[in-house]
């Protein structure tokens, strides 16, 4: 199975809906170009519950799943770490293979 | 005496609307612990809608009445009146807060809430008492000079290195602001309205107009949901703040009833320019702080304006403020 | 003879009504595998608004006519319905299936649904048939009932370990039921349309009149959509409950067209009743039994009142009950 | 001279129709980058609606008409129509791009757009020009037989390995080619439409004709978002892609308006079957092209009807349109 | 990287969306005041389909995210298992590593 | 902790949104009797970008989680592969450990 399949890191990242966009700007600019997004998520954290029951975005988290290499990883948390310093979140990393076709 | 009188009688007759009534609901549907929801793409279309039907029902009127130099001068009122609120109440709050909370707030009660103002304009014509279009022009420029007053403060008197000057910039801010959506289709729909002829605003009247009561009354049951579930926040919020999510609408109220009167404006328009000034967001500028002065506590100004404020506009503050504005025109 | 025509000529115009046709269209969609979907939120948006349509409108008619000594026994006698008609039905249905799904089925047929209730009032309304306000009133009170006859029955019967008490509790179950989101809607609703003046009444009617056919043919076709995708289902629930679907409801008719009778009801009113008794629950008694009877098949329960009950009611049932119901009172 | 003149004035009166106005709105606020925004659940309730309203209307109208053999010869015309020109749009688009991006784009440009066609019998309605309700049935055979031949013809010009002949199954596409949901939806509320009386079409009436031009403004502010979304995809199509969405509707445009003369329809419906001819689908042909031709570049096709050839047609080519049958007609 | 991130688990869990609320009681009992929810959720298992269909939010699933230190596992996984046992659902552990921010 | 976690395979698929029943299908028929799905899910790959936001379900994608033992995996990515050459998507793998319930 080894040759159709390829060790990859797995990112997640919950962030402030608010600041979707300008996220997913910064992972491009930083030569991410694969990601999925789960754009209504909700979740309690360090600072309070956000229960995505506002008349706008405002108090709701989105949810962006990247597949990337190794040697990507620490590039991406790097430009990451700001953006949840200021706003809040939760970034994992965890492994997993790619299924190559 | 007798003022007091009409103004219970008012009072209860605003108690008795079933877009007051529906709101109430969905209050106590969050205390009784109903399961009732409404899903929140259903909140955004009604609120896509009144805001729609409002502005465009706005054009209509000010494309009758015409722009004259009365409106302008009201106009610039309301902006000046949503950039100083917030500069006062800032130095208020910095007695008992921290800065960007105090910030935040400040830019809340400066901007305006325009379920509520849609609400005075339902209270009208439920009264029979004409209001002018030009208003929706009022409310849609009061929604963001707040925004950037309340940052100015910020900025001002926040210390340096909370302000992480790197990622901040001016012109996107002034842009949010004032491109956010709803201003956008308020102000939209204000010139469409301006712009269409009798036969196209008759021919789109009962979708602006002849639905917008039902309307009104769903979307605020589904504030009272909102605002019901806000409620327990109001802990953290403490004696001080709630005070303050009723006195300054009330002070607020105080002096657009002054300037009402000096401006010289009719019962109906001094209404809504008074319910404009006391009214506080939690649409626009929840959005906007949460964003540029992301240490706030949004749970404090969303539960202030929201749980407080709102209800407290829409159930005491209107028939209050018609009944004092009806005593002072006399 | 006569009546034997004169129920296939109120078969056929009920076939020709829109919004049966629309349901019928929905079927089809799913029977010829086309991908017409509707969202959930636009599902539940229509919901809540025929809730509140229904409720606010009865509420208007209720404060007209005031309530009366034989309101209140209407009343009564619908509250007993719901509560009699699962013990019967459990009886029966413990005969051929689990003590589980047996209670979950007695509590479905004991509770009504208010789609079927208002398609009802439209079907009257297309005839020209008064109903009154107070009906809506039954309707509510006939939704939970039902459900803690249910489960005091499964409680009763089942065996003991398979109760796990701890995490049961009555106060809690009785608040669900009571409070639950349509119950809750159509009250509310119905109170504050009894508390409206007229001028507020008058200014709703657009929106809860006017717009009513409409949403309703629209909700049909995804009622139609939703009962069509259990079409599937229905041969996990075999022959002898699919006859209990219909069977029950015939049953239940028969009853309600008796004690109407014997009520002296107008034949609008006695039609609203015996659609209340005949017809099934698929939304607070499916939510309500998934957390307290988790073993029962809820596949089952839902599956029969949705895809059997509902339409043999809305197609058949109605033009069916009322023929009999106007040769009964002859 | 004269006609020029009459041009511009209807071009200018389209331009301030409210509809074709929220239209820009929506453009502008992608433009400005506000956040205005519309769920996508919404967008389905609208379309839905829309979809209902016409096929609705368009039925009672048929049912009042009657179905002649005229009517059956303009119904084949619209299907040649959709079937004749994927075929030379195909043999052009080869010249300049690959087989598979040819076919989606060729079938796109022979399906219709039923917004295009709506908001061309409320641009009718405006301006009193009567429309017959057979056109609702052109509109719906017109949606798939483009799709069909685009498929023969890149099943014909294609290389044989790209082609992936197992997973392929004609009976599967003509299905769902026939059985989508918006043509679906279109042909169930014409035939409920036709067979419903005229007491249940009036008790419809206010949901499917006084709704109607409110709805469509508000689902053509949606289409501006969504248009406006896609015009930075521009620059991938070139030049003669754009120019290709502009003259193959000119194109189809004076085809239809030659047959329209030949079939002698009235001004109204010579619109309409033009407006049909010359508009391009981005609903169903997109969906169907992403599933069996998943070679070729969705973001091309969809952003050529829906960013060029859409905005066009409903600015400009509506008054073009009718001048030219205006004057043609004389 | 080792300084920046801090190894954890990662929970999912697939509940019963009726259940939710009560479930998410539990967990802040338990001393969970970090989790992510997607409220919509739909899916198939050993009870059947749950395809969220319904007019309300019966036959439909909600889906937990929970990162926390290995040391909570078990406390959480033995507040879920009697609801997951009673209700159905599914319960999976994997690891992951957590950006400090 | 042994005895009541078993180790699976944690199987994560996107996939056109247009494709997701045929897709669910095809993983029945492979024997896959478990699985959750988010309908609605946005994101950008080599294909471009998918942002959900037309009139019906395309350009969209659809996410999939399945958790299975390691043998099944073969079968299941063997199925899959045909299709996310065709229409694009991606699929990875990863490690997990079961809640028995
Ligand atoms: N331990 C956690 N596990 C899962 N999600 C979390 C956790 N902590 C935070 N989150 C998510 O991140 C959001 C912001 O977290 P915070 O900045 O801590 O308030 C929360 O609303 C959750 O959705
Ligand atoms: N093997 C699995 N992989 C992914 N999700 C599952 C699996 N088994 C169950 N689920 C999810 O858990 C829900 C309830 O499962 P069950 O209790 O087995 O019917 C299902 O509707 C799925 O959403
Ligand atoms: N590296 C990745 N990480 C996360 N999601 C991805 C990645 N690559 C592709 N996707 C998802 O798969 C979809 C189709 O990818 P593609 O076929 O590469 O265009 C995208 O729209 C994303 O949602
Ligand atoms: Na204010
Ligand atoms: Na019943
Ligand atoms: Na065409």
């Amino acid at each position: 199975m080894g040759d159709v399949m390829k060790p990859v890191k797995r990112i997640e990242i919950i962030i402030d809906s608010l600041d979707l966009k300008s996220c997913l700007q910064e992972l491009e600019k930083t030569g991410v170009s694969g990601y999925t997004v789960i754009k209504d998520v909700i979740g309690n954290g360090d600072r309070g519950t956000r229960s995505g029951d506002m008349l706008n975005d405002t108090m709701k988290n989105s949810y962006i799943l990247i597949a990337c290499e190794e040697s990507e990883v620490k590039m991406i948390t790097d430009a990451l770490r700001p953006k949840l310093k200021r706003f809040g979140g939760m970034c994992l990393v965890s492994d997993a293979s790619w299924l190559l076709h | 005496m007798m003022q007091c009188i009409m103004n219970t009688e008012l009072l209860l007759s605003n108690l008795l609307n079933p877009a007051v009534m529906f709101f109430f609901l969905g209050m106590l549907a969050v205390l009784a612990r109903s399961d009732l929801e409404i899903p929140q793409s259903i909140s955004k279309l009604m609120s896509l809608y009144l805001l729609l039907a409002i502005g465009f029902k706005g054009g209509v009127e000010l494309g009758h009445s015409g722009i004259t130099g009365d409106i302008l001068v009201t106009l610039l009122a309301a902006v000046l009146m949503s950039a100083i609120v917030p500069v006062y109440c800032f130095f208020i709050l910095r007695k008992f807060i921290s800065t960007h909370d105090g910030a935040a707030i400040a830019a809340t009660y400066g901007s305006i809430s325009a379920v509520t103002f849609i609400t005075a304009v339902a209270f009208l014509e439920a009264m029979d008492i004409r209001s002018s279009g030009y208003m929706v022009a009022a409310m849609a420029l009061m929604e963001s000079p707040a925004i950037i007053v309340g940052l100015i403060l910020y900025r001002m008197y926040s210390e340096k290195d909370e302000n992480d000057v790197d990622s901040f910039s001016w012109s996107k801010l002034i842009r949010e602001a004032c491109f956010n959506g709803s201003v956008f289709l308020i102000v939209g729909s204000l010139i469409i309205g301006f712009l269409s002829t009798d036969k196209h605003a008759a021919s789109m009247s009962v979708f602006t107009n002849d639905l917008f009561k039902g309307v009104l009354a769903l979307f605020l049951l589904d504030m009272g949901l909102i605002a019901g579930r806000r409620l327990g926040a109001l802990t953290d919020a403490g004696f001080k703040l709630i005070a303050f999510s009723v006195l300054v609408p009330l002070i607020n109220a105080v002096i657009a009833i002054f300037i009402s009167n000096m401006l010289d404006l009719s019962i109906g328009d001094a209404l809504l320019f008074t319910v404009l000034c006391a009214s506080a967001s939690y649409i626009a500028v929840p959005a906007a702080m949460r964003l540029s002065i992301p240490q706030a506590n949004a749970s404090l100004y969303v539960t202030m304006s929201l749980a407080v404020t709102f209800p407290f506009n829409i159930i005491i503050g209107l028939p209050l403020y018609l009944a004092t504005i009806q005593w002072v025109m006399l």
